[in-house]
């Protein structure tokens, strides 16, 4: 029961809450976590395809160097954020439209 | 270990950028908060780039070397981008050093950040292995989101900041979620396995390689900003300062052709049901790619915005160099990106002084340029013909290679877009012209930024426009021989 | 010897370094220095001519040095006689150019400069024998154009300069296409942008597929370059940057555009199309003919209806072109031979009918036959410009094909060509030269009869150097209509040439 | 037995909290749903035999990155800013309008259908084989760190350098003025 | 006598040089260059005079000619053959025109020196008038249709140049532009029947083309829409002398033409140009045979001459009288030819070209002398004259003699010519053994027009010179006219040819009241119809500086009084011939009866036939309408409609909407990705303030700014990608 399939489909579940997050919610911090999601969503059918399929450890090596990205992003992305709460006063997602055509 | 060292030996263009920026990070908390007198800053930074790029050239048409266990490949495709990335780079540099859109104090930041961003474009260019891949654009990405935010107080930057990071975190997870199933399914990360993993699948697990390949395509897609993933790009070039723009349009670009060219190579090089779908499917997006970018600069007010779409619609163009997956494409990619820089270096000079002086960029600022400044106004134009294509200036030789590679792999309808959308690209830039060289000007008075050297460089840049024009037979040659290695 | 064609190419550029290097403010030593160059030019073309073996249809003066080894381009030059008379008549316009534009004081370096560059590119586009040196020519030459029409030109100039720029580059990107599918389809070995290699047409079964549609590639690419020559001719419908242009451009600029960037459509069927798709050519005549009588029936009724001189001697062009047009369309000797020259003595004739707009807009600085309100817009101007009247009583008759004069030799060999392949066509377009003279005579009657309107009567006659840069252009067009054969007589071996290699077909 | 019930356990509990991060009212519950959605998996990494992604999935994810969003949540205002945003027409809280809420999900499922596609062919079509799981990890991967995958580990300090001093840069009050 | 170089080409080359020397220098030669054109055409007349000698006294055979030619134009090359000739071709025709012309023209020139003395322009006068001569010359002397051409163009531009030589005057612009437009429209129907001959013969040259038509060459040959070959070319040359000579329907020109000088109106209008078109057809002959083209070419010559002579009757400018006659004329020579009279018709053109001219110079004459003090102009009015008898005899002598010339009394050319045409007309059309009942209205015209043709002649002659002078200022301002060698000697030596003697041996030309040999009839046995397989073969000489010909002997040629025709069938003709001299001498005296009555005698009333017929009147007045179905309506409604929307078409349409369109497009697919935004993003994104917001993003793209979306186009891209895919 609990084979490749059952950890894709958690993989898969996160992945796209995460999209949805990132399409529906409008603070810009929750757009962020839904980001974190789908980076997890990812590194979860790493490692699951490491188990069941590959057997190597490179499926192991993936979703480390994720989580440091990830750290790194979420680091330069809440920087920004803040620069942008700043300037603006807001963090809803659709006070960023002054850059359009 | 000694193995390591000897790998090393491969890395040092990279190295020496490494060197250059932690060196610069050192510099920059000696000066403290003494604003004046980076003039050393830039001298190390330029320095440092210009051994890097002699390094590289002296490397050109060295045998195909992997290093670090098949992690990079250093051929002379990925030299000879990196050269042009370096090159682009170095125009960044001193733009920076004279444009105000940068404040005093940052400067160095920013070119610790360029140089961070061209690392990881180097990377990508060589990269061997899904895991490097993801690392170049990642790092590529994170240090691009810091320089669009760059101009702090401005809300615009930060904005464009934001817009950067949250698209280029969707595509990223996007592109992760790709990878995922590749490797699922191939059982490797290494570019070196994967063409012999691929001939030896089934036909169902080549259908399936397809949609995981396509997500993966979104993240290289967004970082040359092909439609339809290119809905970051203009808002972000509008709002970064001129120079990052500038880099945004060169450097990232080329790398994420470079990668993709590699990428592509790599998964559908041969014959099949997959190399018809991909091809199939770049196709369709190069067109869209060239028209969406085309036809949104036709109204576009701002010269930068207009730009930003026409960097577009060129990263369209060089998709068709990419499609016919032979080594006339990849050559006429090469050529392109080498014309591509000094014209869109060119271009985003001038544009900097008007906006420097200006405070915007509007069509109107560059009303009766010529009359205020003839050579710079003449550069501008030759720069515009050229980015439409027009002989004799090195943009036509670098849309004739394109042509030429897609005829010769009988791709004529792309073709016949491609040229059509030259026709409408030359629409927007001789509007530009039109108001620079034929509109009078309400004041003749002079851009102070515009001095002799200035001039003198904005001239030089356009020099190499018309002489890769002309005598284009020895950057033929190069780009010729930068042949791509794939095992 | 070999050299001379590159001098003759190359010596307006020279020009131009020259004239950039003079110092501001000393416009009279800008317009002399371009004169001599112009004129030094013009008296090269004659010795070349006088080189010329007109007994040979191959290339002459030709040289060839690798350009792009890569690419098998050439700088390769040479000329027959096709386009020996183009040159010739290309260098006589621009020296008559640049003193016709003597009064020009607006930037003068820049026009000077620009006038050059465009008589470079035409040159280049004359001589070039490798295609993708005819193709850099043909575009760079938009150039210089599109400023000259841009700065210099009338009111409305911008957006006539941006239309001709866009319409032109649309067609020669299609020839583009055609030029690069050319290389490949010869087969990679012998790819080649050489046009005399090209010629023949040896890839009759080619087939090439756009957007899922299968074509003949020789049929396809026939129509793909015919757009692109067709834009310039201009042959209905591409014909309406041509209005607009000619109307806004400065007069000089005019000149050159009727009276040689025209030729240059029509030479490059001459060239490129004919040559390389015969069997297209020879399948297409029909359609070609077709659209030449409509050009020539099309243009002459829009003219007929134009109240502005310079529209109207615009759409006698397009008119006038339509004869040549014809005459390609016709594959015999007589009807080629006839249309080379018609390109030559439309280009005399036209040139000097610019002019004389030209010389009569300074003085009045409108043209209007009849103004918008419905009064006359010139009149009388026979009694006040008498020696004016004269000159323009020539230029006129010889453009509306009077006997005696240089258009009707041209006209009566393209109809004596096509009369016989398309009749009906022919019966069609000899109704051309009916309306031809009606509106060329409605023009004159409305401008030249009658009192003298009061606003003419400030207007002087025309004055030494006018008259001296119109002489030549006389002398051409009555010399030339009562004994043409030198003309003919360089271009009969090569155009007999061509008809041969198109009876093939 | 014990690994089933890690492996129901960090399954629901990732599940469930990804889909509050989804419908929670509030961004800082939303920040905290994260943390225990991220400590899930780290639960199913670790049931996969993946104890060292396992740990530093709970060391810098959870303790680095979820603390990172929570400082940012105070510093742009704090919670509830998100319904109090200016155009005051939440119709349901946390989630926009309907509108977008409507889209977002009509994109979620079609992401769903799409990834579901995917997932079900890879399941179907690539060869399982059923391995015990790894005895320790942590010492392969470190060699593997510093050997295959060196070049990776030397890149990631660059960006990490590089993100550190941008973020640096673009947080702190600026320099002069 | 030699035909070479040197013997022939002066007759083109002596006006040619005048006109160059004129054109150049004339302003500064005394009397303006006025004595360089009259040598010219003096020595022009010698030349001519020469040839003619030699044909005419030497040869005297109605087969003889000289055909001589020289390559202008040679483009042949490997297999395509192809030069264009040209040449002299003379025969006993050429030599009478050229005779006819050179002399006709000397005088015009001599008469020219009275006429324009004082004129602004006097030497470019002359110089029109050489260029002119050397055109006319030219045409008689082409050996070939391409020259024809060359030269009838010519004579059109001179034409055009002379009638507008008063350019001060709006009309004349009008009315040289009418005429050059209204010729033009023949000229090209001949251009278009060159290049059929072309098609088949390969050349033009007359004789190859009697050649090919005695060989056949024509028949089977279509040219467009089934109509055959020389039908064709037959009717598209004949469409040249409709426009050349003024014939219905083109005639509308030459009474405008009247705008130009009185000299100019003689020579051109009246002797020369206008019978260019006649002996064009002449020399086509053969062909509208072959082409079945000779009743039509009846009809048109007969409606000519009888509608241009009923508009004659109320002309009251003394010009307009003899315009309209000289198209009757030229209608009566077309007749000629349509009913197979090419010998009379050919006769008539010659006796045409003489009394008209001498007419026009008359009516010079006069109108020189009548000067109007009040408007500073001369006076062409009939009504303001009369009387002027006393005033001026000699023109009156001469005047006299051409209006009986004219009116076809006997002993006058005029019946000669005349009355051999009608006769043929009557034999073909009514008395004939082909006669088809159709064919029966030319020769009634002919006769109705021979009798108003005398009548409004005498009428003009009345008018002018008897009763009593009705503008009793102008008579008296005027001067009585002395012999003066410019002004009477051309006219009366004019009027001495006007007596039939010259042209046939019997006084009334039909060979009844013979006063000498069959050798006086020489017109009559000189000139034939060409007889086309007599240039089977025949061998192109090169016109050079030498003549190669060997020497030629033709035999001396008798006049034949059957004209060939079988005894029966010359009784025929001649019983017709009869028929029409009488007839026609009836009418010619009742004519001028009338005419003495009206105006002499007073007796009848003129005003009660205007009043009786003043539909018809206010017709004939308005010229048949001709200028207003052209002008008004074919012109300005039709023509110039159609080119102004097409031309409006053109730049308003096509261009704007096709051309422009291609921007318009663009901007089109900016406004749709506005919509798009408008309606989709928008309201979906956020539905609120809708109506707001609605106005505020009318300038908005897909590029919103509006990051969620961006990524919704992502993942839907993908997805449907994907989904495409994977189904």
């Amino acid at each position: 029961m609990f084979g490749l399939a059952w950890y894709l489909g958690i993989g898969f579940v996160l992945f796209c809450t995460g999209i949805t997050v990132m399409i529906a919610r409008k603070s810009i911090v929750a757009i962020l976590i839904g980001i974190e999601l789908i980076l997890n969503g990812a590194a979860i059918n790493f490692v699951a395809y490491s188990k069941f399929v590959t057997q190597d450890l490179d499926g192991h090596i993936f979703p480390l160097f994720i989580i440091i990205v990830a750290a790194a992003e979420a680091a330069v992305g809440l920087a920004i954020v803040i620069r942008f709460y700043q300037i603006r006063e807001t963090i809803h997602i659709d006070e960023a439209t002054q850059l359009q055509s | 270990m000694l193995k390591l060292l000897s790998n090393m030996s491969f890395y040092v263009p990279e190295l020496v950028c490494i060197l250059t920026m932690c060196t610069l990070l050192f510099m920059e908390a000696f000066y403290g908060d003494k604003s004046k007198g980076r003039t050393f800053v830039y001298i190390t930074a330029m320095i440092g780039l210009a051994i890097a790029f002699a390094v590289l050239a002296c490397s050109v048409g060295n045998k195909p070397q992997p290093i670090f266990y098949n992690a990079l490949i250093i051929d002379s495709f990925s030299t000879v981008m990196k050269m042009i990335m370096v090159l682009g780079t170095l125009g960044v540099f001193y733009l920076c050093s004279q444009s105000t859109d940068i404040y005093e104090d940052l400067k160095t930041e920013f070119l610790v950040m360029t140089i961070g961003v061209l690392i990881g474009g180097m990377l990508l260019s060589s990269a061997n292995n899904l895991l490097t891949v993801y690392l170049g654009i990642e790092t590529l990405s994170i240090l691009s989101y810091v320089l669009a935010a760059f101009k702090k107080r401005d809300g615009r930057s930060s904005e464009a900041g934001l817009k950067y990071v949250l698209y280029g975190g969707i595509t990223a997870g996007v592109m992760l979620y790709g990878i995922s199933h590749i490797y699922g399914i191939l059982g490797t990360i290494q570019f070196s396995e994967i063409p012999g993993l691929i001939k030896a699948l089934d036909s169902q697990q080549t259908l399936l390689l397809l949609p995981a390949f396509v997500l993966f395509f979104v993240g290289i897609g967004y970082k040359i900003a092909c439609v339809p993933f290119h809905m970051w790009s203009p808002d972000v070039y509008e709002g970064s300062p001129v120079p990052v723009t500038t880099f945004f349009s060169i450097v990232p670009k080329l790398a994420g052709m470079a990668v993709l060219i590699r990428v592509t190579l790599v998964f559908f090089n041969h014959d099949g049901v997959l190399q018809t779908a991909w091809v199939g499917l770049m196709q369709v997006l190069a067109a869209l790619t060239m028209f969406v970018g085309n036809i949104t600069a036709i109204n576009q007010k701002s010269v930068k915005r207009m730009l930003a779409f026409s960097s577009i619609a060129h990263a369209g163009f060089m998709m068709c160099g990419i499609l016919v997956l032979n080594a006339t494409g990849i050559r006429a990619i090469l050529f392109y990106g080498a014309t591509y820089l000094f014209m869109t270096l060119l271009a985003f000079y001038v544009t900097s002084f008007i906006i420097d002086k200006y405070g915007t960029d509007d069509h109107e600022r560059f009303t009766g340029l010529i009359s205020k400044h003839p050579l710079v106004a003449i550069s501008m134009s030759v720069a515009l013909f050229s980015l439409a294509g027009l002989p004799p200036f090195s943009g036509f030789i670098a849309k004739f290679n394109i042509l030429s590679a897609l005829i010769e792999s009988e791709k004529y309808s792309l073709a016949l877009i491609a040229v059509l959308n030259s026709v409408i690209s030359l629409y927007y830039y001789l509007r530009l012209v039109k108001t620079m060289c034929v509109n009078e000007a309400d004041s003749s008075e002079p851009i102070e930024g515009l001095g002799f050297v200035n001039q003198a460089v904005i001239v030089g840049l356009g020099i190499p426009v018309i002489l890769l024009g002309v005598f284009w037979e020895k950057l033929m040659l190069v780009a010729d021989g930068a042949k791509i290695f794939i095992q | 010897m070999e050299n001379l064609l590159s001098c003759i190419l190359w010596l307006p550029v020279v020009g131009i370094v020259a004239v950039l290097c003079t110092p501001k403010g000393k416009d009279n030593a800008v317009r002399w220095i371009s004169l001599a160059v112009t004129t030094i030019t013009f008296v090269l073309t004659l010795v070349l001519y006088c080189n010329f073996d007109t007994s040979m249809s191959e290339m002459q003066f030709a040289i060839k040095v690798p350009w792009i080894k890569a690419f098998h381009i050439f700088y390769s030059l040479g000329v027959d006689g096709i386009s020996l008379p183009m040159i010739i008549l290309t260098s006589l316009l621009f020296a008559i150019c640049i003193m016709s534009s003597w009064t020009i004081t607006k930037s003068v370096k820049g026009y000077f400069a620009l006038l050059l560059m465009l008589e470079s590119s035409v040159f280049g586009v004359f001589m070039s024998l490798d295609f993708f040196l005819f193709y850099v020519y043909w575009e760079i030459m938009l150039l210089p154009m599109f400023f000259l029409i841009a700065v210099w030109g009338g009111e409305n100039r911008e957006y006539a300069a941006i239309k001709f720029f866009l319409y032109t580059f649309f067609g020669s990107i299609l020839m583009l296409v055609g030029m690069v599918a050319l290389y490949y389809v010869t087969g990679q070995s012998s790819s080649s942008f050489d046009i005399l290699a090209l010629q023949g047409g040896n890839f009759t079964n080619e087939m090439v597929s756009i957007f899922g549609y299968d074509f003949h590639f020789n049929k396809l690419f026939f129509w793909f370059m015919f757009i692109g020559f067709a834009i310039k001719v201009p042959v209905f419908p591409f014909h309406t940057w041509l209005p607009h242009a000619h109307v806004q451009a400065p007069t000089a600029v005019s000149v050159i555009l009727a009276g040689v960037l025209l030729k240059m459509g029509t030479y490059g069927f001459l060239r490129i199309s004919f040559p390389i798709f015969p069997e297209a050519s020879v399948h297409y005549s029909t359609a070609i003919a077709v659209l030449g009588v409509v050009n020539v029936i099309y243009g002459a009724m829009c003219a007929m209806a134009q109240t502005d001189v310079k529209k109207l001697i615009a759409y006698s062009s397009v008119s006038h072109m339509g004869f040549v047009m014809l005459g390609l369309a016709a594959m015999t000797v007589q009807g080629m031979n006839g249309a080379v020259l018609q390109m030559f003595n439309h280009g005399t004739s036209t040139a000097m009918m610019f002019l004389l707009v030209g010389i009569l807009y300074e003085r009045s600085h409108h043209r209007w036959i009849i103004r918008p309100d419905g009064t006359k817009g010139f009149g009388g101007l026979f009694t006040q410009l008498p020696n004016y009247s004269i000159i323009f009583i020539i230029g006129m008759f010889a453009s509306l094909g009077l006997p005696g004069l240089s258009g009707f030799i041209s006209e009566a060999l393209i109809f004596l060509g096509i009369y016989e392949r398309f009749t009906t066509i022919t019966v069609i377009a000899v109704f051309g030269l009916l309306l031809g003279a009606a509106y060329l005579l409605w023009m004159f009657k409305r401008m030249f009869f009658g009192e003298v309107i009061e606003e003419c009567k400030s207007y002087t006659d025309v004055n030494a150097r006018e008259i001296f840069y119109m002489l030549p252009l006389c002398i051409a067009v009555v010399v030339f209509g009562v004994y043409p054969t030198p003309i003919l007589d360089i271009m009969r071996a090569s155009v007999g040439e061509l008809v041969t290699l198109l009876s093939r077909f | 037995m014990f690994h089933k019930v890690l492996i129901i356990l960090s399954s629901a509990l990732t599940v469930a909290s990804a889909i509050g991060v989804l419908v929670t009212k509030d961004i800082v519950r939303a920040c905290i749903f994260l943390f225990f959605s991220l400590f899930g998996v780290a639960g199913i990494y670790a049931s996969l035999g993946a104890d060292f992604v396992a740990v530093t999935q709970i060391m810098v994810y959870v303790g680095g990155v979820v603390i990172l969003m929570l400082f940012a949540v105070m510093l742009t205002g704090g919670p509830g800013k998100e319904s109090a945003g200016s155009k005051g027409y939440l119709l349901i809280p946390m989630m926009g309008n309907k509108i977008t809420f409507g889209f977002g999900i009509f994109s979620g499922l079609v992401l769903l259908l799409t990834m579901a596609k995917i997932t079900k062919s890879v399941i179907a079509s690539v060869t399982i084989s059923e391995v015990e799981g790894f005895a320790s990890t942590v010492e392969r991967i470190g060699s593997l760190l510093v050997s295959e995958h060196v070049l990776a580990f030397e890149i990631s300090s660059i960006l990490l350098l590089g993100a550190l001093v941008g973020a640096a840069m673009i947080a702190r009050p600026r320099k002069n003025v | 006598m030699d035909y070479t170089i040197g013997t022939v080409a002066p007759i083109l080359l002596f006006p040619l040089a005048a006109f160059v020397i004129n054109a150049f220098i004339g302003r500064k030669l005394p009397r303006q260059g006025d004595w360089v054109s009259i040598i010219g055409i003096l020595l022009s007349f010698g030349w001519s005079a020469r040839i003619f000698n030699d044909f005419v006294f030497g040869h005297y055979s109605s087969d003889y000619y000289v055909h001589k030619v020289f390559t202008w134009i040679d483009l042949s090359y490997g297999d395509f053959p192809f030069q264009i000739d040209l040449g002299i071709y003379i025969d006993n025709m050429t030599a009478m025109m050229l005779l006819m012309v050179s002399g006709v023209a000397a005088l015009i020139h001599i008469f020219s020196s009275f006429y324009m003395k004082g004129d602004p322009r006097y030497g470019r006068f002359f110089t029109y008038l050489s260029l002119f001569t050397t055109g006319m010359l030219g045409l008689v002397l082409s050996e070939n249709l391409l020259s024809v051409f060359i030269f009838w163009e010519l004579m059109g531009f001179c034409s055009y140049s002379l009638i507008g030589f008063y350019y001060e005057k709006e009309e004349a612009g009008n009315a040289s532009m009418k005429a050059f437009m209204t010729t033009r429209v023949g000229d090209v129907c001949f251009l278009l029947a060159i290049l059929g001959i072309w098609s088949v013969v390969g050349s033009v040259s007359f004789v190859d083309i009697y050649n090919h038509l005695a060989s056949g060459a024509f028949e089977g040959q279509v040219a467009i829409l089934g109509i055959p070959l020389a039908s064709f070319c037959a009717f598209m040359i004949f469409a040249g002398t409709i426009g050349k000579s003024a014939q219905f329907p083109l005639q509308v020109w030459l009474p405008d033409a009247m705008m130009g000088p009185t000299p100019c109106s003689a020579l051109i209008h009246a002797a020369t140009m206008v019978a260019a078109g006649v002996y064009l057809s002449l020399r086509m002959y053969p062909l509208m045979e072959a082409g079945h083209l000779t009743t039509f070419i009846a009809y048109i010559g007969a409606i000519t001459a009888f509608g241009a002579a009923t508009i004659a009757l109320i002309q009251t400018d003394i010009k307009a009288v003899l315009a309209y006659s000289t198209i009757s004329q030229l209608g009566y020579m077309v007749l000629g030819i349509g009913v197979g009279s090419y010998n009379a018709a050919f006769m008539h053109l010659i006796t045409h070209a003489v009394f008209k001219a001498c007419l026009f110079l008359s009516a010079g004459s006069v109108i020189h002398s009548l000067h109007d003090h009040h408007t500073h102009g001369h006076v062409q009015e009939m009504p303001r004259m009369g009387g002027l008898r006393k005033k001026m005899p000699y023109t009156f002598l001469a005047m006299a003699c051409c209006t009986l010339a004219i009116s076809g009394v006997p002993f006058f050319s005029g019946f000669v010519s005349k009355d051999r045409i009608l006769g043929d007309a009557l034999y073909w059309g009514i008395t004939g053994h082909h006669a088809h009942w159709y064919q029966a209205i030319p020769p009634i015209l002919g006769f109705a027009a021979a009798f108003l043709t005398a009548f409004y002649m005498c009428r003009m002659m009345f008018l002018t010179f008897f009763g009593e002078p009705r503008d009793k200022e102008l008579y008296e301002h005027c001067h009585k006219e002395k012999l003066s060698l410019n002004r009477n000697i051309p006219l009366l030596l004019l009027a001495v040819f006007t007596l039939g003697v010259w042209y046939s041996g019997s006084l009334t030309g039909q060979g009844k009241v013979k006063v000498a040999g069959d050798r006086y009839e020489w017109f009559s046995t000189l000139i034939e119809k060409p007889n086309t397989s007599n240039f089977r073969e025949y061998t192109k000489e090169p016109f050079g500086l030498k003549d190669t010909r060997g020497t030629v002997h033709f035999e001396k040629s008798h006049y034949d009084p059957s004209h060939g025709l079988s005894e029966e069938e010359a009784h025929h003709v001649h019983t017709a011939h009869n028929i029409g001299a009488g007839l026609s001498i009836l009418v010619a005296f009742l004519g001028i009866f009338i005419a003495f009555l009206m105006y002499i005698r007073k007796s009848m009333d003129p005003g009660f036939w205007v009043r009786t017929f003043h539909r018809w009147n206010k017709a004939l007045k308005e010229k048949y309408y001709f200028d207003h179905l052209y002008i008004d309506v074919l012109i300005q409604k039709v023509l110039l409609t159609v080119n102004r929307l097409l031309a409006a078409f053109d730049m308003g349409v096509y261009d704007r909407f096709a051309i422009d369109g291609m921007a318009s497009v663009n901007r089109w697919l900016y406004k749709a990705a506005n919509f798009f935004d408008n309606f989709i993003v928008d309201n979906s994104v956020d539905l609120t303030g809708v109506s707001v917001k609605f106005l505020n993003v009318a300038s908005r793209t897909v590029q919103s700014g509006k990051v969620q979306f961006y990524f919704m186009v992502l993942i839907l891209a993908v997805s449907f990608y994907i989904l495409k895919i994977s189904f």
